[in-house]
């Protein structure tokens, strides 16, 4: 019977590059801004490499790589204007939260777990990196509410994963998100994956995009591989909320190129056939194959960006490892805004420990 | 000054602070339009208008995250919890989040946030509507917790709440809500968070509550009175920060401690404080603390709640007991 | 730009009568099943009117009527097998537990505080009304995917309202039921309200129904005030459930003719407006003008079922009142299936004190 | 019998059990096709089947209330939370649902369920991973709360937890999962939920732990030991049901007490081992009973997690401190 809407058919995300480079339709951004945004994809891998190795030497904490992801997660954040954006991330946007303004030493910092890396210097409009996970989709759209309230025209963008969009969070946000029009965009990053668990145990729906219309927001569905087609789509996203028109949910569809984290194993479950599915869509390649074929990318300039990339890693892993070891008093820091005696008492009692 | 009821005194303050600040804003469920169901912001959407005062999705969870997300952004939420038995649906954002929001940004993000929320029984509620589930709360580092037991410390504790730049649980009796009533100065004040008060003097017993326990300890205190015995009561009215030094010199003031609360017995907050006094106390304690309350299962259906909260004579009887342990 | 799915224009419910009692298509129900969920209809009309008037003269407890949405929840129980199909409940479901076994005086012994209240029939299968919105609906999973696990052809039919379906559990619940193909039935009577906050601030999505696709389960509209659209609708969802096919969100578009319960006062927030636009489409009118249009039914007939329902309101009421008061040993009844030593000693402190 | 670590103990046991009893099924988070995150559940899947082990959305409020309804339909679903940080998610669940089913429906709904999660710090996991928050739902009345220290009592107290139609919380100490090897019989066996367990034999101060603390408080024994100081060391194993006769003999044979937690103070277990111990050996007691804890802040992040969670110098320094006290 006509009455019951049957689950809908198959859908082809939205694309402008194809897996070779080439260009399928306009994009908006200028061959400046392309450029900029590989560089931002090179760093974050160079940074992803040298962190894995040093993590296997025990140098570094566990931590989830953004390799495969670096088109999604840039593509997303180049729609942004640190100035009056803010950014409520998960846990696997590090060159987004960097082009808003995070020290990269910082975010080494944090997974060394160093409390240094907690800092998020002011005036970067960042919310903490979430490991609760969908935690911070409620916070986000208040952050956007909140803004809308104040008649500044900032619009928040928030990372949720495919595995965290299955939280109770996920739901009540994007309700809300919908009825108080917030300017705000879920970016919901479909990689495939939550640590082992496939995409296809996550949810019976045909994308995650189709979530949209249950709440009356906009939804898209957009070739996560692809910088330019998330711009795109992220960009009309952003330009909607900051016009006051409303939400939207971006589906991102992607593949996390390696293992969940450097704690994992992913040979348990990861199969060829996965690997093949995906093999020949690295959306850093995908970008280097249309700068070089648009003539904006030779080889200098790759090694340029290249040594750039090293030489930024470096200088904040470095910065990092030089960084004094915490002491036990960091605990006692920025619990309270007005600490109390009980709490006083037991920072005194930890500071004496210390000493012995 | 004035005589009102809690419930009047709450929102009362709320009015003027929302009148002296702009960046207060109240939401919840069926705050706007109703009122709440208790009607503790009545009036407050008509003047104050839909955007200030929002009646919101029925998702605990969003309502304090997005909360949080408000305070990020500039603005001093007050949010609602209709009834503390559904604050377990937000307890991920309050317990993770809110509380630990200043430490995980290490102080980037203040929460100038509070969460009002109705607990306790004693008016026939459904289920789920009356627990008193304070103890979880008190648990979780970074968050701050008040019970006013009167008009008067509603005020004053509210507005110290709004004050400060800390998250703060604000417990308000169902229970005190129309029966308590007592004078309120016109004038802006703060009573302040952390500080317990002894609400009666005496000498042999010391009784610890807070919030609709408290004038249950009171008129316990006075039929133990006619008895002979002179029990010295203390508001506790923060539990986070506990006001330790006021709890000690209460109880080494008689050297007996009658701890009262309607949750559970098993990890009440009864347990924290006779734990801490025990510490504190050691020497001075001339019997065990004693604890009071409810019994380890679920609160009832509201025909045998009479039975579970602890009651007047019950407290008469135990009390009384008590003063007979051999030191 | 196409990419993007557009919030989605206004739809209409489906219908099998219209407000006069006209028949519109084809009913599959039988008059004999027409008149006994009739008879439902109204002995929790008179349910309801009797027991709001006890309430009054405080001789029972607050409680909420299920007046206006009797068509919704008759007709949605009217598809359910009660030898095998199981029922989670709201709490504004009246009809459906009792067709489903439980005895009316239960229903009036809890929202009387009796915990004779608690009592549900070996072999009646429902769980316990809920209280804490939305929190039946992943238990009503976890039943549906255990009848399936176990071979049995139940199907579960949980009821949610349109306040509760804002909840994290209601995404959580139809997001499993998705991918473990669970035969369940989420059955979301939008009233109108929840408490007062109307439907409007509830979602801007256009219908709940159009949540279904996020979850790949099937979605359907229906005119909650006319009895054999709702069981069509339910007996199809039941039906497709059985059969292994999977879960079904349907969204009974009713209203809540009275207040949200005994103590609440709706004339602080219901309109004229709103009255205005739901005058007309009383659901037991409409059946009541259908059966006599059909000539099922006239005036001895309905006297009869009239009588019938206020006997058996009576008698249940009757039976409630005179069972005697609880004891405070109720507190310690089925609380651990194994007590221990000290749930016992205090058992027996509150035994004493009852003594006292 | 067989050296296991403790989580080979939990898998075997799992695996017996499930061959045992078809109503068993294993469902979480990462439980399937990887094992779960520590390997508890590695290989069942692969025995039993991908519909008996189950990969779940990942939603712990969901996984939590379909096994609730799982165990209604008259399966004993074994639910894995995959941190007990993430059990907040789905704390109305567990708190409300779980706990009180049984109650709520006058006896109708038996609740045969396990939640399995690993609790505490010491392996330097990300923020919200290592927090122990079991007094958190040592305050559900109609839950129980078991915390095994070894891999002998993992397996027997998880049998046990699997024969009863109470609902438990199962706790497996991040730490000890690896680090804790010991005999466990190849046999079925049970250990009764609800009895302490003396672990060492002392004379001079009793030390009541659980989970990962027991072995550290074990290890402070024998350093106290070489000063001449007689630790009687007792394994909780049940917060709930209390062992309170247990834990009143272990303290009254040596008239001290020390509570070792990973907790945070205010508000912890130890909150309430303390006010029942002082309630119970009142007498015996020749100083207060000492808490040993965390601080009341976060759990931080990995690098400062050794001044964070109590450790064999300070147990030792306080424990000396603690005989220093005039009785
Ligand atoms: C509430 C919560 N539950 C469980 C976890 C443990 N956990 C950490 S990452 C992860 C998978 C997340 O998957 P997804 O959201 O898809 O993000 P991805 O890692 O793929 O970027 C899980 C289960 C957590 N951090 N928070
Ligand atoms: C988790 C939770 N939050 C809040 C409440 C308080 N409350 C009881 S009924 C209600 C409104 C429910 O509306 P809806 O789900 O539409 O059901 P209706 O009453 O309209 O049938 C609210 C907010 C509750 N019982 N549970
Ligand atoms: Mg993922
Ligand atoms: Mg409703």
């Amino acid at each position: 019977m006509t009455r019951f809407t049957p689950p809908h058919e198959a859908v082809e995300p939205f694309r402008l590059l194809d897996t070779a480079g080439e260009l399928l339709g306009e994009t908006q951004m200028s061959a400046a801004e392309i450029l900029e945004s590989f560089e931002w994809m090179l760093l974050t891998r160079t940074f992803d490499e040298k962190a894995t190795s040093l993590q296997r030497q025990g140098r570094f904490g566990t931590f989830s790589s953004v390799r495969g992801q670096e088109a999604s997660v840039v593509g997303a954040a180049s729609a942004l204007d640190p100035a009056r954006d803010w950014i409520a991330p998960q846990y696997r946007e590090l060159p987004a939260i960097l082009r808003h303004g995070m020290p990269l030493e910082n975010f080494a910092l944090y997974f060394m777990g160093h409390p240094g890396g907690c800092v998020i210097p002011d005036h970067v409009r960042i919310l903490p990196i979430q490991i609760s996970l969908a935690a911070q989709l409620p916070q986000a759209v208040g952050v956007a509410w909140g803004l809308q309230r104040q008649r500044t025209d900032g619009v928040v963008a928030t990372f949720v994963g495919d595995g965290a969009s299955s939280e109770g969070d996920f739901h009540e946000s994007l309700n809300l998100a919908g009825v108080a029009k917030a300017p705000v965009v879920f970016f919901l990053q479909n990689n495939g994956w939550a640590i082992s668990t496939p995409r296809a145990k996550q949810t019976a729906a045909r994308t995650f995009a189709d979530r949209a219309a249950g709440y009356g927001i906009h939804g898209a569905y957009v070739d996560g591989n692809d910088l330019l087609a998330v711009n795109a789509v992220m960009t009309e996203a952003v330009e909607r909320a900051r016009a006051g028109d409303g939400p939207t949910l971006i589906e991102s569809l992607t593949w996390r190129a390696g293992a969940h984290n450097t704690a994992d194993d992913p040979t348990k479950y990861v199969t060829a056939a996965d690997h093949e599915a995906w093999a020949g869509t690295d959306p850093v390649e995908r970008v280097e194959a249309y700068l070089r074929s648009t003539g904006s990318l030779d080889d200098d300039g790759y090694e340029a960006i290249r040594h750039r990339c090293a030489d930024e890693v470096d200088r904040a892993l470095g910065v990092a490892q030089s960084t004094p070891a915490a002491t036990s008093g960091a605990l006692f820091d920025h619990v309270y805004a007005e600490p109390f005696a009980r709490f006083d008492a037991q920072r005194e009692a930890w500071r004496q420990m210390q000493e012995v | 000054m004035a005589v009102k009821t809690m419930v009047e005194s709450i929102r009362e303050t709320l009015a003027d602070e929302m009148a002296r600040d702009g960046r207060v804003m109240v939401i919840g469920e069926d705050v706007g339009q109703l009122g709440g169901v208790f009607r503790a912001t009545e009036g407050l959407q008509a003047r104050f208008g839909a955007d200030r005062v929002v009646d919101m999705p029925l998702a605990e969870g969003v309502i304090v995250g997005a909360g949080l997300g408000l305070a990020m952004s500039g603005m001093r939420p007050v949010v609602e919890i209709q009834f503390l038995g559904f604050g377990h649906q937000a307890f991920h954002q309050i317990g993770q989040q809110v509380a630990r929001l200043r430490y995980r940004s290490a102080g980037r993000h203040s929460v100038p946030m509070v969460i009002r929320a109705p607990f306790g029984g004693g008016v026939r509620t459904p289920e789920l509507h009356s627990d008193a589930f304070e103890a979880f709360y008190a648990h979780c580092p970074g968050l701050k917790v008040v019970a006013p037991s009167t008009a008067h410390d509603a005020k004053g504790l509210l507005n110290a709440a709004l004050d400060t730049d800390d998250p703060v649980l604000y417990l308000e009796p169902l229970k005190g809500y129309r029966l308590q009533r007592d004078e309120v100065p016109e004038d802006r004040f703060t009573v302040p968070i952390g500080k317990a008060q002894v609400v009666r003097e005496g000498t042999d017993v010391t009784i610890v509550a807070w919030s609709a326990a408290v004038q249950l300890a009171l008129k316990a205190a006075d039929e133990l009175a006619a008895d002979g015995i002179s029990a010295h009561v203390l508001d506790l009215r923060s539990l986070v920060p506990l006001d330790v030094t006021g709890v000690a010199d209460a109880v080494s003031a008689t050297g007996r401690a009658v701890i009262l609360h309607e949750a559970p017995l098993t990890g009440g907050f009864g347990a924290e404080l006779a734990a801490t006094i025990q510490q504190e106390c050691f020497y001075d304690l001339l019997a065990p603390v004693h604890r009071i309350t409810a019994p380890d299962t679920p609160y009832p259906l509201a025909g045998i709640e009479e039975a579970y909260v602890p009651d007047q004579a019950r407290v008469v009887r135990e009390v009384t007991a008590l003063m007979e342990v051999a030191p």
